[in-house]
């Protein structure tokens, strides 16, 4: 199934030889850059692992893991500058560490507070998570075209599912994307389901990479599990689209190797065969293998950064969990720069009811 | 009669509709072999078929807009849409032709057809999981907006639904899904569109609700009834057409009236009763009616979304603060 | 920008030769087809006419002419069959003329009256007028799917213009045809306008055809003036369809020669050269072309048919006008099964306004 | 001061707000070389540029979206629908995202947004070119929906939508574009959102109304006054968040009042006006209030249009009405 998309590193962990590879010598990844990718995958790997036992524990709600999948938005986020606008969906854990967005937040944000999506704008260039499906890519399309309006280089990159590839919405920016030629890149994190629906169930192209066609963009299927691919793929679109050329889709073929959320029992809909056969790709074990190859790490610093990140994983959610608290105003303060009379009363009145009845 | 909840209502009302006529189908996100994701469609699909319980993309749009297609070559499709929060990509449909077509043609076609939808909070869901929209269906002209609040409804009020011959919007309130076990009927059974219950008689205060807020409101009823205040609670059950008779009468009788329920305030459900009521029962009226009912603002993530809605105690205080003007 | 699509009678009226006719050899009009086509074609362009000096008499409000784009819907209705769902938009007279639809219902609709598309189901399949642009084809493939449900072998047709494939409906009407092989034609009337925005802005893919790839469907574009194209095209995807095959998407390639709707003024963004250029490529004098030289008409037949066209659509419409009265009651009528008491009393007090103010 | 009716009041308030401010970007359907099917933006690609004033594919989803992403980046963009009718396919954008940026940001992210779009029928237009839905924008929670009725109501309006750190949806009553005109200030001024106009003073009865039918009521008080019979007309001016004082002040005065619109009855605008007004000014009540209104039905082709919408007549006969109780 993933013959096809651009691969710079095998599952075993070896660089392949190839017209392919030689052509993206020019956006391989140097030393520093792997080892920082290495410590991104693992903080969101430990991150996800841990928001998953907390949800067992009962002190965390739904909780949607990225687990398996760290590749993509690692490998993308850091191919890009960090005043490029990242538009998320919400499995994009890994790009997050990458573009530096403290865990704290994120853990915030599924511990139930808006305040986790207060990231500063003129650092992070971050849109808030997003959850109604496909309804973040005119934003990331708009945010491209207003940069170009501005006169910066900046680009747009947004995140979509595969599943997501279905809503009128994925069709509309793409439609702009490529009537505008927008400097935005959309990336389509292909993890071969939509909850439970398989990806050759959602939709009848061979590909989800050749759709850019339909819209004058280029299209690109990168092998989403290897964190080189995904980074060349995307610095090669970046040039791109930043000198004007065609935007592009970039498809990242992964897995959804754990469920789609804490609320969801994939063993309802797919076989066990097929996901231990993905987690034999894992992303990260295939960069171990290369950094351990390449001397650039040893077996201890690289389980020391496991480690490192799983403490710190624990030690941010101990903070927020300890730090959050709710209160009756939040939903009122930001609803509107200004809050109206209209709104004022209401909270008059709330306010009125809970002093007597301390609810 | 068999012990249900909520949900186990709603799919046992499902499975009757899918057996009692070849001409139903149900399709939508994950309804399949994944029983949706509150199993409200669970084992439907391996009873009766992929033809007839199917999986569908990810698009709201086209679920809508080929279930009107579908209605119009004689099939009655009933749709999920996965939470009323999703609905929204879909909403072209409904206003424009989900709404009109039997308008539009003067009665020659006809959309015999279900848009089922989990709605409202309370369960700490995510962002956009816990929308208490309906009065925007409301407001569209030749919808009927059915919202059910007790096992027993659910299922007579899908029924109904599923064979009525125009299209019904179907709330069902999440928070009730997993509520106490109601024995209901076994087999087929319909309850009328259109008619609100009286879920409890009394002369101090009207009390309207529906759906999600029902359980509270009881609540709140048991509470006064030992302070010996019966309150007259009625559940609204269809929102569009609602059951003027039914309130008027009460509102008459009572001369009082609170309503309740948790989408914004304004421009919300509770306007359209008060407003209603204070039309056609205005000398009756010895207190300004008062609605209790969401904030005109964004329903909080779970951390807050308890500030919310209106709990148990919220409406003692306000029956009894109506009681005393 | 029209030599790709398949042609298969020349702007001159000559017959070209070539694989590509070769190739559609089955799928050719005969004699009593031609003719009858020419009629249809004669019926709508007269309609159409006298709808513009209606409007400009005042006796029309708002209308949207089909004029130089009849070989379309002509072509393709023609080509299938009666109980096949014709799923129209708003510029599809010719194919409601094959259909055999009374032109009596088409200006009652225009004339303002929802009666105009109480059109019997049984006999015309057929579904009304749809404005908010690209919404029907999500029915059309709803249709489509129900029919194969209950395991008839019809199919449906929907149409759209140009500036509909930018929608998302368009989209999500592509993708579930080519998901559930649903047997259904998309059929693109690319007019090159969508009001004012020309095709080349509306999207920037080369054809619209080929946007069918992205949803694993046939695309076919065909010269949408050329009534014996269309029909082998739409005959071809009939047959494909019918038995199982892709579904397809076919762009007929025309020109709106007209105004948008009479409420607009297109010299305000178009070269007067261009409509010229397009009128020379008219689908009726090419037809005209064609049965002269088969001698299957002579010119006094071909005008008599025009002129016959013309008494009817003037007959047709007098007696609409003169027939048609609005009624306050009509809102309420259809508008549920049953009226709900609800209604009634909204309908009672609209009465008894009427009574005491007379209006 | 110039002459204006109230499509070239909107033409001419964006251009200043073209004019006054770079990052004020405007797009939509047919607004460049066509200058929008009513000529709302006649001109204002040849004055400004394609850069500034341009067309965009049919879709408007993609442009509500877009636009959020231009909001953010630091743009003011002022998107217009071309008729309200079609704004439904950018419903989803509007309520999930428009509505929500700065409360799930906690207002690190605000957008600063206009959506234009005419609205409202009485000009024989097709069909879904009459649309009167104000109601389903109103409730939701985080948008300013404004209506002016006047060309100097109009161009003051939107330049304060356009300056407004929140978005506003914009309508803009079509039937009253080629209005009479009024003298408007040439240059740049602005009227705040959130406060209705006392059109006319008066003790018989309080008039409320907003945007199209605005000149039926200004007409039925002139008629009225003629006979001696002063009513009070408010022109809400914003619909949310409307301007509780000016009404509740009013109808504790008056004792009386009528809410004039459009829309459909049912969970519509009226509903909140009554609602709120009985809430707050119960005692001051000497008649039951009423609304005068759309009927819940899909607004005719243009043939029977006329019955849908309330005329002078019908305002006048339920003043009347109203004093006699
Ligand atoms: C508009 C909309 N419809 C439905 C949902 C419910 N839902 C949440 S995630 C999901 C599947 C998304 O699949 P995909 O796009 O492949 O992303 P993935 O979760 O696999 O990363 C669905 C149906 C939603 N969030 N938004
Ligand atoms: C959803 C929607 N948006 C906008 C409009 C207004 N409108 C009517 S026709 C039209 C252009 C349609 O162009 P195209 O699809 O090419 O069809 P054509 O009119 O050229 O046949 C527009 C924008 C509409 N009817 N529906
Ligand atoms: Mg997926
Ligand atoms: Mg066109």
């Amino acid at each position: 199934m993933i013959a096809g998309p651009l691969q710079l590193l095998a599952p075993d962990g070896t660089v392949p030889a190839g017209e392919a590879v030689d052509a993206y010598a020019d956006y391989r990844m140097d030393a520093a850059q792997l080892l920082a990718a290495y410590r991104f995958m693992v903080s969101a790997r430990a991150a996800d692992e841990w928001a998953f036992s907390l949800h067992r524990q009962g002190r965390l709600h739904t909780y949607a893991p990225s687990t398996g999948q760290e590749a993509n938005s690692v490998g993308s986020i850091m191919a890009l500058r960090q005043d490029d606008w990242f538009v998320q969906s919400y499995r994009e854990l890994g790009g997050l560490m990458a573009r530096g967005v403290p865990l704290s937040n994120y853990f915030l944000y599924w511990l139930g507070y808006e305040a986790g999506n207060d990231n500063e704008v003129d650092e992070f260039h971050l849109m808030p998570v997003a959850i109604p499906i496909a309804s973040q890519l005119p934003h990331a399309v708009g945010l491209a075209q207003a940069e170009r309006y501005l006169g910066t280089d900046r680009l747009a990159i947004g995140f979509i599912g595969d599943g997501g590839t279905s809503e009128g919405d994925f069709h509309e920016a793409m439609n702009f994307a490529g009537v505008w030629k927008a400097p935005v890149i959309i990336f389509v994190q292909n993890n071969q389901y939509a909850i439970s629906l398989p990806r050759s169930r959602q939709t009848a192209s061979n590909t989800i990479a050749e759709k850019a066609g339909a819209y004058g963009m280029r299209g690109v299927q990168v092998d989403g599990n290897d964190v080189t691919a995904v980074f060349a793929a995307t610095a090669e679109a970046a040039e791109i689209v930043r000198s004007g050329g065609l935007p592009t889709l970039i498809e990242g073929v992964t897995y959804r190797v754990a469920a789609h959320t804490t609320s969801d029992d994939p063993n309802r809909y797919r076989e066990i065969d097929e996901v231990a056969a993905w987690k034999n790709r894992d992303p990260i074990v295939r960069l171990q293998k290369l950094l351990r190859s390449r001397g650039l790490a040893s077996e201890e610093e690289l389980q020391a950064s496991i480690e490192e990140a799983r403490q710190h994983a624990r030690d941010e959610f101990d903070r927020v969990e300890a730090s959050a608290a709710p209160a009756l105003e939040e939903g009122f303060q930001h609803l509107y720069a200004e809050l109206p009379p209209l709104l004022q009363a209401q909270l008059s009145e709330r306010r009125r009811l809970q002093e007597r009845t301390g609810k | 009669m068999s012990a249900a909840n909520l949900v186990t209502s709603v799919n046992a009302g499902l499975a009757v509709a899918l057996e009692s006529d070849e001409r139903v189908v149900m399709y939508g996100q994950d309804i399949g072999r994944n029983g949706g994701v509150f199993q409200a469609t669970a084992g439907l699909q391996e009873r009766f078929g992929e033809r007839r319980v199917f999986d569908v993309p990810l698009a709201e749009s086209g679920i809508v807009g080929t279930a009107i297609g579908m209605a119009v070559a004689g099939l009655r499709p009933v749709v999920e849409m996965q939470f009323s929060g999703f609905v929204y990509p879909a909403f072209n449909q409904i206003v424009s032709h989900v709404a009109r077509l039997r308008n539009r043609t003067r009665g020659s076609m006809s959309l015999p057809m279900v848009i089922r939808m989990p709605y409202g909070g309370a369960v700490r869901a995510l962002e956009h999981h816990s929308e208490s929209m309906e009065a925007i269906f409301a407001h569209v002209p030749g919808l009927k907006v059915v919202i059910p609040s007790t096992p027993h409804d659910a299922k007579g009020l899908l029924l109904a639904a599923v064979r009525d011959p125009d299209p019904v919007i179907f709330m069902e309130p999440k928070r009730l899904y997993h509520s106490p076990q109601q024995e209901i009927p076994e087999g087929d059974y319909e309850l009328p569109l259109g008619q609100a219950r009286v879920v409890q008689e009394g002369d101090a205060v009207t009390v309207i609700g529906y759906g999600g807020q029902m359980r509270d409101i009881r609540a709140a009823a048991a509470h006064l009834k030992r302070q010996d205040i019966a309150i007259e609670v009625i559940d609204l059950r269809t929102i569009y057409p609602f059951d003027q008779e039914t309130v008027v009468e009460s509102v008459r009788k009572t001369g009082r009236l609170l309503v309740v329920h948790e989408g914004p305030r304004s421009f919300g459900v509770g306007a359209e009763i008060v407003s209603f009521a204070t039309e056609e029962a205005f000398m009756y009226l010895d207190a300004p009616p008062r609605r209790l009912t969401g904030t005109d603002t964004i329903i909080p993530l779970p951390a807050s979304e308890h500030f919310y809605f209106m709990q148990p105690e919220h409406i003692v205080d306000a029956v009894l603060e109506l009681i005393e003007t």
